[in-house]
């Protein structure tokens, strides 16, 4: 039987000149289940709390009714207080009857009727109340960060500076990502790759860090603080261990054409080799597809000049498992093939680049020794055109969003060329200026001012060569005037997308994904850095176009989460989770589809021999957020929410 | 060869290959004008298939009988093309792996039968995007569109008077492929959501519910209203759903056997016009 | 020379009840179904019919039916029942299975504990049967040992004249002759010939079943799965049968009031017999089919020596899948040769 | 003269956006009317179609159902999941002839007091105007009376 308490507060007057609390308590003390209904002027203060517990203690309550202010006012101090008290703190409801009553009423009487249906349908649902234990999941303080960019390595050195263990994971062959593609960097123009270089070096010896680079996710079971993660070491054939990264296999390569994806295939790279000079490791990978070995099995040219015998071509893909407590992904992004505008004539001029290509143009380790010369002939340009938003904000051919960094590295690329080719001339098409950060206004306005950058107001239509010239026709909509240019080298700006397996990849690791394919947030506001999934957080370029500081910032949120997870032996959290009844469950999968955390996995029921009877939901507690969307949408009401169970709704809407 | 004849030989071609294990077809029934679902088993008795445009009944249902493809061995089942999108729900829905269903498909229009060719799902996908795209003629009914230009008084009315009838014998849910739950909410009770007495409080929520549980699910096969013993027009009910989420989702069920349920997904941009 | 009742008079005979206190009722068609209902003239009835589709038990037994109201206070719960509303009744039209049903049904509300809600309308309710001239592929009124003009449960048997002009007038019980007293000079003595009644062909041998079901073997019979495997369990013929009688006691309310409530229930069903534990001792369809012939053919006769089966055949009229008793009967039948 | 009618509104509301909504309208100190019985659930994904239902049982004249903006979920996409159900179950009702002004849906965010206190004004203005649920109300009460026959 319940034996419920209803402590009814007056709020000094702010409830009790509003509703009668003398009537109220009456009321209550006559409702079935009400053991003792009493009222005071403030149960939160210490002798309000006190006579609460003394009542929960001499009447041995199973249930508490506190009838005051908001619960999200004092919903924790009262079951705080139930708790000493020696009742389940959930065993304790709180009755607005403060904000949701006497304070939006203006008749007496009609207040103390509502306040007395607030009260009695909460006594009703305090009945039904079960006895909860906050969900306690243990912790493997060992974090996983998925891409070896800027982002990823400065989550992970934040991660391992605070003394916790880090996997690091990347990819290719270095670490470095995009950022140590880049020439200088806006708005302070300081060399990437000197800013970049040193964080590879600090991670790769971090004694916290263990580094997989050439390698890939496989797959990624559990949940937050249990993850178990299954690692493919790509094979580079390549020995690690013996390797010193001489470069004499580099060196004595045959196959010297391949294109460099490293600088944008502008320049070229061997068969054997490390993506940069600077790598991180330095160590080198053989291309499969382009070695002359691999393709017509005579070669080995690489290995006869390996003095530590490190090259293997028998080596296989390896497999390793990891058990991990948190995941941050820094995926990045990738531009855009701007071979949708025919008109812009990518891939059919040789002059007409990306922004990424005159990166690599610009940069002193690049194929120009850093020089800005002409693909095509090696020239010097004495025009180029700079095209933005080749990409972005373009719903028809393009992508709708802002890629946010091309109006900075464009303005960037007008000052290093301005710098690098004296009296050169640059024009640039834009829609509008975003330059809006730290510095970066004040960027623009030199990059006009004193590099002369000439910005045109509007897009352009076509680029075709004439005369060994690019003729680039626009619109100048601020003259309101076709324009024409000549140019010797034209540089789109291009747009930043998700990788081209962002998508599959986010399948992969259970995390949920826009339109494009960037990472969902799990509160764009308020969990920024958090996916929907628990344990699993985001850095960089992979949930939305960012610069470095933005990536930056975001990596040292995102280890900072990580970090607050790994502060405690077990993560406690309100058992407010949904449960499902296996014995009704149809396995319909409906709650599968509506969970927006990936909560709900398919289990088997096996009899005694071990074969598969049927299949259910199960609910896993750590993923569980408790909104209680599948225990809605379940049709054989076979799911419930412990706090917010079926039972307790029905009874406070039948107590009213 | 008559259509029933071609069907009877493939019956028993399927059977004496071992490629099914049972074939569910129709036979005749108690009355000339009767027929009733049949179970075959072996090749000899594939003669008492009957196939023609008394055949109506969904049979799909039979497939979710516990245990029947546990053993992973295949199951031929007569379907006109309503059975047809039933077994991609109820493969969308996990209840069957629908490998283990050989589709022999038919239709009947006017005392006519015709064959559908085809033997899996898939094989039809033409003829259902068809379907989604023509309502057929049979479909259109005064009494359907009378209720639609009824005031909701009067809807309540008339749905109060078909609800009085009601005996809660759940008949409907019974004869329902859709309804396949271990246990339905009506016999869940607690707390006991749905009034189980047959007054018509109880029959307003029990229908309501069980309209609201196959919104985007239902086939329109008629199996529920036929069942009906008290001649509720319940079809009615699942027609108007299942236009409301053809009109608001362009969602026509069980087109394929991937596809989302329509009520464990949504679109950002779904209309809200009455949201205030 | 017998009594007849001309239908001409039969709206005279309907005023004179009812302002004798009487509720008159009798089939009729009702919202595309036909049912027994109350009429106020005999414009109203249809006894054209076979039978009506729902069965007259509704009229004692109806399929919910409120017990009692209960007000839940701190200290008690306090309760006032209802009772079925009093007056006499005269149900015109019946027919004989539909009678003979009421009393199969007789003993079984009465064998230990006398079900009030069944007896006061019992002894309330006068029972005029017209015996039946017609009948459909589903009648087996006859292969129960009954006949389309049983006298069984009903308090008077009228049967057809040829001319259709009326019916002659047998009264079978105290109670039928009571009612027709109000009546009496409404009544003409004629030679009018009666039709015959019509010939209900016997379609199983319900003795050679009972023997049958009877012995212990039976009971885990093949026979039981391959019969119902096309049975949805949707309990449409128990709801419809007239001798069916199960129910089960449901409350319904808030927090504060609510009515206690007989309903239906039915042994097709799976959860009919389902255990707390999650244990069923009927878990298959076959084992509930089985339950319903054993019960009406076996247990039923041996604790009330009668069948629980009036033979009126709705059950196979109305089933979504085409089964039914008599299937299964006829079936048994010939395993039984 | 008779009491105006007074109409009973349950109202069914997420525990982040329309709960704090509400508690804003009251330390806001704005008055509103007291016609509305508010149950609070984590969010809207939570709400049945099932509470609807029992608050007509219940005798509600008008129900309320709201919830965060698109978009403000806490949980991400619990509303939009529930606008679909109340899209589907709208019509539902209203086809079965329970009258669609009956039954209202509301987006509220926590920093809406004010317009909560209109919403709730407003719908109490307009259930007063339509008048009681006689039809439901009709049907609850044959669930209560004895039996006629």
């Amino acid at each position: 039987m319940s034996k419920i308490g209803v402590f009814i507060c007056h709020c000094g007057e702010n409830i009790g000149a509003k509703v009668d609390c003398k009537k109220l308590a009456a009321t209550l003390e006559e409702h079935p289940g009400v053991e003792v209904a009493v009222e005071y002027k403030y149960f939160c203060s210490d002798p309000g709390q006190e006579s609460v517990k003394k009542a929960i203690r001499d009447n041995k309550l199973t249930g508490v009714v506190v009838a005051a202010c908001s619960p999200r006012m004092h919903e924790a101090t009262f079951r705080k207080a139930c708790a000493e008290a020696g009742l389940n703190p959930y065993m304790c409801e709180i009755a607005n009857i403060r904000e949701q009553c006497s304070w939006v009423h203006t008749d007496n009487d009609k207040a103390t009727d509502k306040a007395t249906d607030i009260v009695r349908s909460m006594v009703e649902k305090v009945k039904r109340n079960n006895n909860l234990q906050p969900i306690e999941v243990p912790i493997t303080r060992r974090a996983l960060v998925i891409g070896g960019g800027i982002a990823g390595i400065q989550a992970a050195l934040d991660i391992a500076n605070a003394g916790q263990e880090v996997i690091l994971v990347e990819r290719e062959a270095s670490l470095g990502g995009h950022m140590a593609q880049l020439s200088e960097t806006f708005p302070t123009l300081d060399c990437s790759q000197c800013i970049m270089t040193p964080r590879m070096v600090e991670a790769a010896q971090h004694p916290k860090i263990r580094l997989l680079t050439y390698a890939e996710i496989e797959s990624v079971d559990g949940y937050i603080g249990n993850f178990h993660v299954k690692v493919r070491m790509k094979s580079r054939y390549v020995d690690k261990s013996t390797c010193t990264g001489c470069g004499d296999c580099i060196t004595k390569c045959p196959s010297k054409k391949i294109l460099s994806e490293f600088d944008c295939e502008i320049g070229k790279r061997t068969a054997i080799y490390t993506p940069f000079a600077q790598a991180v490791p330095n160590i080198p990978v053989i291309d499969k597809a382009n070695c002359t070995y691999f393709k017509n099995g005579k070669c080995k040219i690489c290995a006869k000049s390996c003095p530590l015998n490190s090259i293997n071509f028998d080596m296989q893909d390896e497999f390793e498992e990891l058990e991990i407590g948190a995941i941050i992904v820094a995926t990045g992004f990738q531009i855009q093939n701007n071979a949708i505008y025919g008109e812009y004539g990518l891939g059919k001029y040789a002059d007409v680049i990306t922004g990424l290509q005159f990166e690599r143009l610009a940069s002193a380790s690049g194929p120009t020794a850093g020089k800005i010369l002409r693909p095509s002939d090696g020239k010097e340009p004495e025009t180029v055109v700079f095209i933005q938003c080749a990409g972005s904000r373009d719903p028809s051919k393009g992508v709708r969003y802002c890629s946010k960094i091309c109006c900075m590295y464009t303005a960037k690329h007008a000052m290093l060329y301005a710098h690098k080719v004296h009296g050169g001339k640059s024009n640039i098409f834009y829609m509008d200026i975003r330059a809006a950060g730290k510095g970066y206004d004040e960027f623009t306005r030199r990059a006009i001012e004193e590099d002369e950058a000439g910005y045109v107001r509007g897009r352009v239509s076509k680029v075709w060569q004439e005369n060994g010239k690019l003729m680039v026709r626009g619109v100048d909509t601020l003259l309101g005037r076709p324009v024409e240019i000549a140019a010797d080298m034209v540089v789109l700006a291009t747009a930043m997308i998700p990788q081209p397996d962002a998508k599959e990849f986010a399948k992969t690791i259970g995390i949920g994904y826009d339109e494009y394919g960037f990472y969902n947030e799990a509160h764009l506001k308020l969990r920024p850095v958090e996916s929907s999934t628990a344990g699993i957080f985001l850095a960089g370029a992979c949930q939305s176009p960012k610069d470095i500081p933005d990536s930056v910032s975001q990596a040292s949120a995102s280890a900072s989460k990580v970090l607050a997870l790994f502060s405690k032996d077990k993560l406690e959290r309100e058992p407010v989770i949904a449960i499902n009844n296996e014995a009704t469950c149809a396995g319909c999968w409906g709650c599968v589809l509506a969970c927006p955390y990936n909560a709900i996995e398919k289990k088997d029921i096996v009899d005694r021999s071990g074969r598969v009877i049927k299949r259910v939901a199960s609910i896993n507690p750590g993923l569980c957020q408790g909104c209680g969307t599948c225990v809605t949408f379940c049709r054989s009401n076979s799911i419930d929410l412990a706090g917010f169970t079926e039972k307790q709704i029905y009874a406070e809407v039948m107590g009213l | 060869m008559s259509i029933e004849q071609q069907y009877r030989t493939k019956a028993k071609e399927l059977l004496s290959s071992g490629e099914v294990k049972m074939v569910i077809g129709y036979g005749p029934g108690s009355t000339p004008d009767r027929r009733r679902p049949l179970f075959i088993t072996t090749p000899d008795e594939t003669d008492r298939l009957v196939l023609d445009s008394a055949c109506i009944a969904n049979l799909s249902g039979y497939l979710v009988t516990e245990g029947l493809l546990s053993d992973e061995k295949r199951v031929a089942i007569f379907l006109r093309p309503e059975g047809i999108r039933t077994i991609n729900i109820l493969a969308a829905e996990a209840q069957l792996n629908s490998d283990q269903v050989v589709i022999i498909g038919f239709d009947s229009a006017k005392n006519e039968v015709t064959a559908l060719k085809g033997s899996s799902t898939e094989d039809f996908s033409v003829l259902i995007e068809s379907m989604r795209a023509n309502t057929p003629e049979t479909a259109k009914e005064e009494l359907f569109e009378k209720i639609e230009k009824m005031n909701p008084q009067e809807r309540f009315t008339f749905w109060q008077e078909e609800f009085s009838k009601c005996i809660k014998c759940y008949a409907c849910r019974q004869a329902c492929p859709m309804c396949y739950c271990r246990r339905c909410i009506v016999d869940s009770n607690q707390p006991q959501w749905i009034n189980t007495s047959a007054h018509t409080l109880g029959n307003f929520e029990w229908n309501i519910v069980r309209a609201f549980h196959l919104s985007g699910r239902c086939v329109e096969c008629g199996n529920c209203g036929r069942a009906c013993p008290v001649n509720i027009p319940l079809r009615l009910i699942n027609r108007k759903m299942a236009k409301e989420v053809m009109d608001l989702f362009d969602h026509f069920a069980g087109t394929n056997k991937t596809q989302e349920p329509v009520l464990a997904s949504f679109k950002k941009d779904d209309s809200e016009t009455f949201i205030l | 020379m017998t009594k007849i009742l001309f239908t001409d008079k039969l709206d005279n005979c309907i005023e004179r009840w009812k302002s004798a206190g009487r509720t008159v009722i009798g089939p009729v068609q009702k919202n595309n179904i036909s049912t027994y209902d109350t009429v106020k003239s005999a414009s109203e009835l249809d006894l054209n019919l076979v039978l009506p589709d729902r069965s007259i038990k509704e009229l004692f037994f109806p399929q919910s039916e409120p017990m009692l109201r209960y007000t839940i206070k701190k200290e008690a719960i306090n309760t006032s029942e209802f009772l079925p509303p009093s007056g006499q009744r005269i149900i015109f039209g019946a027919r004989a299975c539909d009678a003979s049903g009421l009393a199969i049904d007789d003993p079984l509300f009465g064998w230990d504990y006398k079900d009030e809600y069944w007896f006061q309308r019992r002894n309330e309710s006068v029972i005029v049967t017209i015996a039946c001239t017609k009948a459909d592929d589903f009648c087996m009124c006859t292969s129960l040992k009954l006949a389309p003009d049983s006298p069984k449960g009903s308090d008077i048997m009228l049967r057809p004249l040829e001319n259709k002009k009326g019916w002659q007038v047998e009264e079978l019980t105290e109670r039928g002759r009571e009612a027709f007293k109000t009546i009496a000079d409404l009544l003409q003595e004629s030679n009018e010939a009666a039709a015959p009644t019509i010939t209900v062909p016997e379609k199983f041998d319900s003795t050679a079943c009972a023997e049958w079901l009877k012995k212990p073997e039976n009971f885990e019979s093949k026979f039981w799965k391959e019969i119902s495997l096309r049975c949805i369990g949707c309990g449409s013929c128990t709801y419809l049968c007239p001798t069916c009688h199960c129910f089960d006691i449901q409350d319904e309310g808030d927090t504060y009031n609510g009515i206690r409530r007989k309903n239906w229930d039915s042994c097709s069903f799976a959860l009919f017999t389902m255990h707390t534990s999650g244990h069923n001792p009927r878990s298959t369809q076959s084992a509930r089919w089985r339950q319903r012939i054993m019960h009406k053919f076996n247990y039923f006769p041996g604790k009330f020596s009668a069948n629980s089966c009036s033979g009126c055949g709705r059950c196979t009229r109305q089933c979504p899948v085409d089964m039914g008793i008599t299937e299964t009967l006829q079936e048994i039948s010939k395993l039984s040769q | 003269m008779s009491e105006p009618f007074e109409p009973n509104i349950i109202a069914f509301v997420c525990t982040y956006c329309t709960y704090a909504g509400a508690d804003l309208a009251g330390t806001s100190r704005l008055k509103y009317a007291p016609n509305v019985r508010i149950i609070r659930l984590p969010c809207t994904g939570r709400i049945s179609p099932m509470f609807i239902l029992k608050a007509l049982q219940k005798g509600a004249d008008g129900i309320l159902i709201s919830g965060c903006h698109p978009g403000d979920c806490h949980f991400t996409h619990g509303n939009y999941h529930a606008r679909r159900r109340w899209m589907v179950f709208r019509a539902l009702l209203d086809f079965m002839g329970v009258p669609p002004e009956r039954i209202k849906y509301s987006w509220i965010s926590a920093a809406e007091g004010l317009k909560f206190a209109d919403l709730i004004n407003g719908i109490t203005e307009d259930i007063r105007k339509i008048g009681p649920f006689d039809q439901y109300k009709q049907i609850i009460e044959q669930s209560q009376a004895p039996a006629s026959l």
